[in-house]
């Protein structure tokens, strides 16, 4: 990507212009409201409510946003651990989401996934995976099954600056263009893998999306603090996916403000409080957004606050949600491990599945 | 009956499933255009088409990974490992994968898959491709394991794991696919976790999996025509989900028992069948339960070394005499 | 003796073989500038610099195999897996290569590496993130395993497991890092393959490994304690190689014994340790010997109910009170 | 690379130059011993002498020695399961090759590795290697290796253009790249793995080698046919890695005559009788170097008839030196497994290492 002399203005672009105010304030609202829950799961992870591992995407907000907002009924998603951006992004309760981290019954995973692992096949999410760069061939095995199915649709695989050092990325770029199979990979660069950079992890050229060339694959790189270019640059991915059955690899320039996990103590040393505290003055996609709307006229300061506070206020009562649903119980332990069993099926009844 | 090879009885079961269920895809390296490195897809691409048999490049990972995702949402592929030895490359799709997503979506998620292809020793191709994994895969819970010893078993079983909703590793014998059995012209299906008294004893029991229950048989053989003993001999077929009733059955009858298995011994499929007749039988048992598995190195390649690596008739005749 | 944390101790453990031998560097994720995502290795980098402790790129793979190689060339390589789950990506090259390289060169080729890193259940990361491969991998001939319950076993087999001439698969816990023991200040070294009773009992044998083995300690309080029972308790340390002796031996003196481990049942270590005991302690048993191991589905994310998939004192208590 | 108008004359080249006549004719030599063991080893395997799997080098002889016939005392070679010919070229006696596919203990792994693992360390030959693209971590392994120790060595690691869609070669690349490691990779591209063609199995914009560049490595293409054009490739990776430390990937375009191993019935149908023709004909190594040291005036035909004849006697007389050789005793079995078992260290005298 050659840095122009004038930036475009993504706003222009056809995906864009053809939205409505409220579609602008929608994604400001989503993007808050990742921003709120996550807030309030920081909370309750410090105060022991969960355990585990808790990886926040707060700063990265417009990724999953603006992705998300594309999709269409045969478009599907899947990510790494770092997933709950994504996850309420397509859709799902905050209720669903924060039970998970607390791990209750009533989690979308029934407390049996935790942070890293949230799915909602019904909205096409398809997790939330812990092994990094595990998502990637699961990923190209959803437009494998689109392609075989016959559907017009996309998988859009999100997966991390530092994922791109699993070998399985590129058996699977290999096989999604040489069969032509409608996968969006999108590398989330943060800039970090934990507490190293993207220059101690990796070598490229100009970017890390340029290693898709060798596969033949078109790719590009996004400026993810801006909405609308995350959504431009998303779509032109799409429309190859869907028109011409295509992989595309998007690499979006974004950062988190957090640690790695919140258990990551040294996230100040690796990386100065200055740089962190430049991307929350001037590359906060929220605050990018809001400025936006702003200026577009389509936001109020009131307006902002009415969002800011719906969105906080959703938080907390999907604490109380998560506070005071119950635990699973001793025998779900081995619940939802073979669908035959669950179902009770005469293949579920034949045989011993367990060994204790 | 018609007499047909443990090869053709997979592709007969494959062709069948095929036609039964337009969500089955058979996905591997060759087993398209080349009609399989061992030739058990033979015809099916001709017959089938592009569509539903597709030759993969060489990355377990990624087409493993796929064949999960493509499950997933509703696909049943049946994949093929040209050995099961290469699973190793693709280990992480396979355990994590198929074997926790169903789990970890809290039962949102299923993974209809079946993974397919040989695994066992003898036949000198060295440690990398001789490896038996039916007892780590069977450690872990939400994957089911099969080991067919017979055509009959492996059509019937192969059948029922397709059909199933649950993630099936299904581990054949190279050894075995030229060789034939009778096997019904109608359908039929084997279910998954039904082990197969494949003779019936007095004396002792012997119990097997994949190649080893034949040995057990031959083993049989010889016991009651050189040393008077009448010994049962009792097929797994399948790993996970276990036959128990069936195990200990045959050695409440016969209190006695050896275990055949044609994997290393630590951790092998048989430490789980002894610690389980341990519990279970200890009370019944006149002898200690022994046990034979594959001489614990890596495998050898050297031809007429192999061959004694594999548990023999003769071995399993020496050990049973052991317990008289 | 100084009390330090079972972290500090395989701390201390790799700054003394740095030292000792020239050829032994550290690599793995975030092992040098981060000071290690557990902090074992806090501080070595600063004070053994780049070359002796090196951060790697998400590749387990590639940086297993690396090692691998570099060992084949005579160096040292003490590898860190930040969870011992990932070794699902890298499980080729751990098997095949390290495994069997040395077999299949007929002896020519060493591989005197170390791969270290937390196995176990209990921390809340889900299924993918709580393997506990000590079976799988003991199940490869070539491989060696080893499983430390205390810092002062970590310290002593990890300096074994460096000096040793073959690879050692070497199993840390996260939930005994921070944990504290009794480490002599004097340079000490403590052999793979023998067992550690950390409790001399006379009624039944707890047999354990890792933090399994400090459940089987608790357990044996409360049997002492609460019912007058006087249990032995057995640490294997080292799963392969197996000290045996040390196992019948408490078995042919308390004549009873449980099993106890982390591992999911089908297949675990202690499968294996009960087949040995039918075979060879048969008629030293009073009882049938039986196991607890973590119950057996994927690691559950839920912490409240985690622990309980965890054999735990109460758990092991239970289970002895029913062989008498 | 584009194909420039004149092509250039590898010959020229310093390495090329700077070669004496028996030298020349000892590369003439080695591939006629490559040539000749196995055509005697395919008599030998079809006569039932050995088992398994027999994959046959021929065709490809120029590659493993033009590029061997570089390595200096710190270059290292490592390879897949075609392996007799690197095994030859390093200067492995057929003796001990022949006996190792009989499965003899004086075989150069006991009889314990077979056709796929050939090893000789003390000639910096480090395997064999039978699961596809395993080798390429471990050839980085001695790069690393070589590095650490400050030697001035390169490791050469040989893959299939099959292998190049298994993940952890990328994996191989990022490493080598981010931490300038001496290794050169080798793709013998003989354009099939088994009985796909490179097309069917590979998306790729010029070549493979070129999927290096997203790495930042430096690739290039040869034609395999000339031994001068492999040299000369060869030695500007190994400079590269001697003088920068730097890697490379480098893509040889050769041919196998035979089929994926001599079990592989089908190489006929997967590919014309004719291309195999065409090949052997016209593009055959053997033949292309002696027409050059004919031309050049090193060779005679008498010469060459007396360097054919001897290869081929030294083919038998191995046969003979296998055929002659025991086969290892049951208890090797369990030997060689565990370096202290075998010295009987007190390690290894330690526990119980054995299960049966
Ligand atoms: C195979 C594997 N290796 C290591 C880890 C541990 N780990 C989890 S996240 C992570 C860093 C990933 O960084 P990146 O891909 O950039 O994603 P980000 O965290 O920045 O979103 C590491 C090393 C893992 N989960 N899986
Ligand atoms: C991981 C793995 N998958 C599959 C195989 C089976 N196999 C052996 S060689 C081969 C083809 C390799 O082709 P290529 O890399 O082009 O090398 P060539 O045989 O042409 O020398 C295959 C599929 C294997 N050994 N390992
Ligand atoms: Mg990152
Ligand atoms: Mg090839």
């Amino acid at each position: 990507m050659e840095q122009t002399v004038t930036a475009p203005d993504f706003a222009s672009s056809p995906i864009n212009q053809s939205l409505r105010p409220e579609d602008k304030l929608r994604f400001l609202r989503e993007m808050l409201r990742i921003r709120h829950f996550e807030q309030a799961a920081l909370k309750q992870y410090s105060a022991g409510k969960m355990g585990g591992f808790l990886h926040l995407y707060i700063g990265q907000e417009s990724v999953a946003v603006g992705t998300v907002s594309l999709m269409g009924s045969h478009d599907h998603v899947i990510t790494a651990y770092r997933d709950h951006g994504h996850a309420l992004a397509v859709g799902m309760s905050m209720n669903e989401c924060m039970a998970e981290l607390f791990g209750k019954v009533t989690g979308c995973s029934k407390g049996k996934g935790g942070s890293m692992h949230f799915f909602a096949p019904d909205k096409n999410y398809w997790g939330g995976h812990g092994i990094v760069g595990g998502q990637t061939p699961l990923g190209l095995g959803l437009a494998y099954g689109l392609k075989y199915k016959g559907l017009k649709g996309a998988a859009l695989c999100f997966m991390g600056d530092g994922a791109v050092n699993q070998g399985c990325f590129y058996e699977s770029l290999n096989l999604a263009s040489l069969w032509d199979l409608p996968v969006v990979y999108i590398i989330e660069n943060n800039q970090y893998s934990m507490g190293t950079s993207l220059e101690r992890s990796s070598a490229f050229r100009t970017c890390l999306a340029e290693r898709a060339a060798g596969f033949a694959i078109d790719w590009d790189t996004c400026n993810g603090e801006d909405l609308y270019e995350v959504r431009a640059k998303a779509q032109v991915a799409l429309d190859r996916a869907h028109g011409q059955s295509r992989p595309t690899v998007l690499e979006i320039e974004t950062y988190r403000y957090y640690g790695h996990s919140v258990a990551d103590a040294k996230h100040k040393i690796y990386r100065s409080e200055e740089e962190i505290e430049r991307y929350k003055q001037d590359h906060d996609p929220i605050r990018l957004w809001k400025a936006r709307l702003l200026t577009e006229g389509v936001l109020t300061e009131e307006k902002y606050e009415e969002l800011d506070q719906a969105s906080r206020t959703e938080a907390n009562e999907s604490v109380q949600f998560a506070e005071e649903s119950p635990i699973p119980s001793d025998e779900s332990i081995t619940e939802d491990v073979y669908f035959e069993v669950d179902r009770q099926t005469t293949a579920g009844r034949t045989g011993r599945h367990f060994f204790n | 009956m018609a007499l047909i090879t443990y090869r053709e009885a997979l592709r007969h079961a494959l062709a069948e499933e095929i036609q039964r269920d337009e969500n089955v895809v058979i996905l591997g390296e060759e087993v398209a255009e080349y009609d399989g490195a061992y030739k058990v897809t033979e015809g099916l691409w001709k017959k089938f088409g592009d569509k539903r048999v597709c030759d993969t490049p060489i990355s377990e990972a990624a087409f493993i990974g796929m064949g999960i995702g493509a499950s997933m949402l509703g696909l049943r592929p049946v994949m093929e490992l040209m050995f099961w030895s290469f699973a190793t490359v693709a280990w992480d799709q396979i355990v994590n994968n198929a074997g926790f997503v169903r789990y970890m979506s809290g039962g949102l998620i299923n993974c209809p898959i079946v993974i397919r292809g040989p695994a066992n020793g003898g036949t000198n191709v060295g440690a990398t491709h001789s490896h038996t994994p039916e007892n780590m895969l069977a450690n872990i819970p939400g994957l089911k394991v099969v080991c067919p010893a017979t055509a009959y078993d492996a059509k019937g079983l192969l059948k029922s794991a397709i059909r199933d909703n649950d993630p099936v590793m299904f581990m054949e014998n190279t050894l075995l696919y030229g060789e034939k059995w009778e096997v019904p012209e109608e359908e039929y299906v084997i279910p998954l976790g039904v082990a197969d008294l494949k003779r019936e004893g007095t004396d002792v029991s012997l119990i097997a999996h994949g190649r080893a229950a034949l040995t057990a048989l031959k083993a049989a053989e010889l016991l009651a025509a050189e040393h008077d003993i009448s010994a049962e001999v009792l097929d797994l077929r399948s790993i996970r989900p276990l036959d128990e009733e069936a195990i200990l059955r045959t050695v409440r009858k016969t209190h006695r028992a050896v275990l055949i298995e044609e994997n290393k011994p630590f951790c092998g499929v048989d430490a789980q069948i002894s610690s389980l007749l341990m519990e279970k039988a200890f009370d019944d048992l006149d002898a200690p339960v022994l046990r034979i598995s594959a001489i614990d190195a890596p495998a050898i390649y050297s031809p007429k070394v192999e061959v004694k690596q594999l548990p023999r008739p003769t071995d399993v005749v020496a050990k049973v005499l052991s317990l008289f």
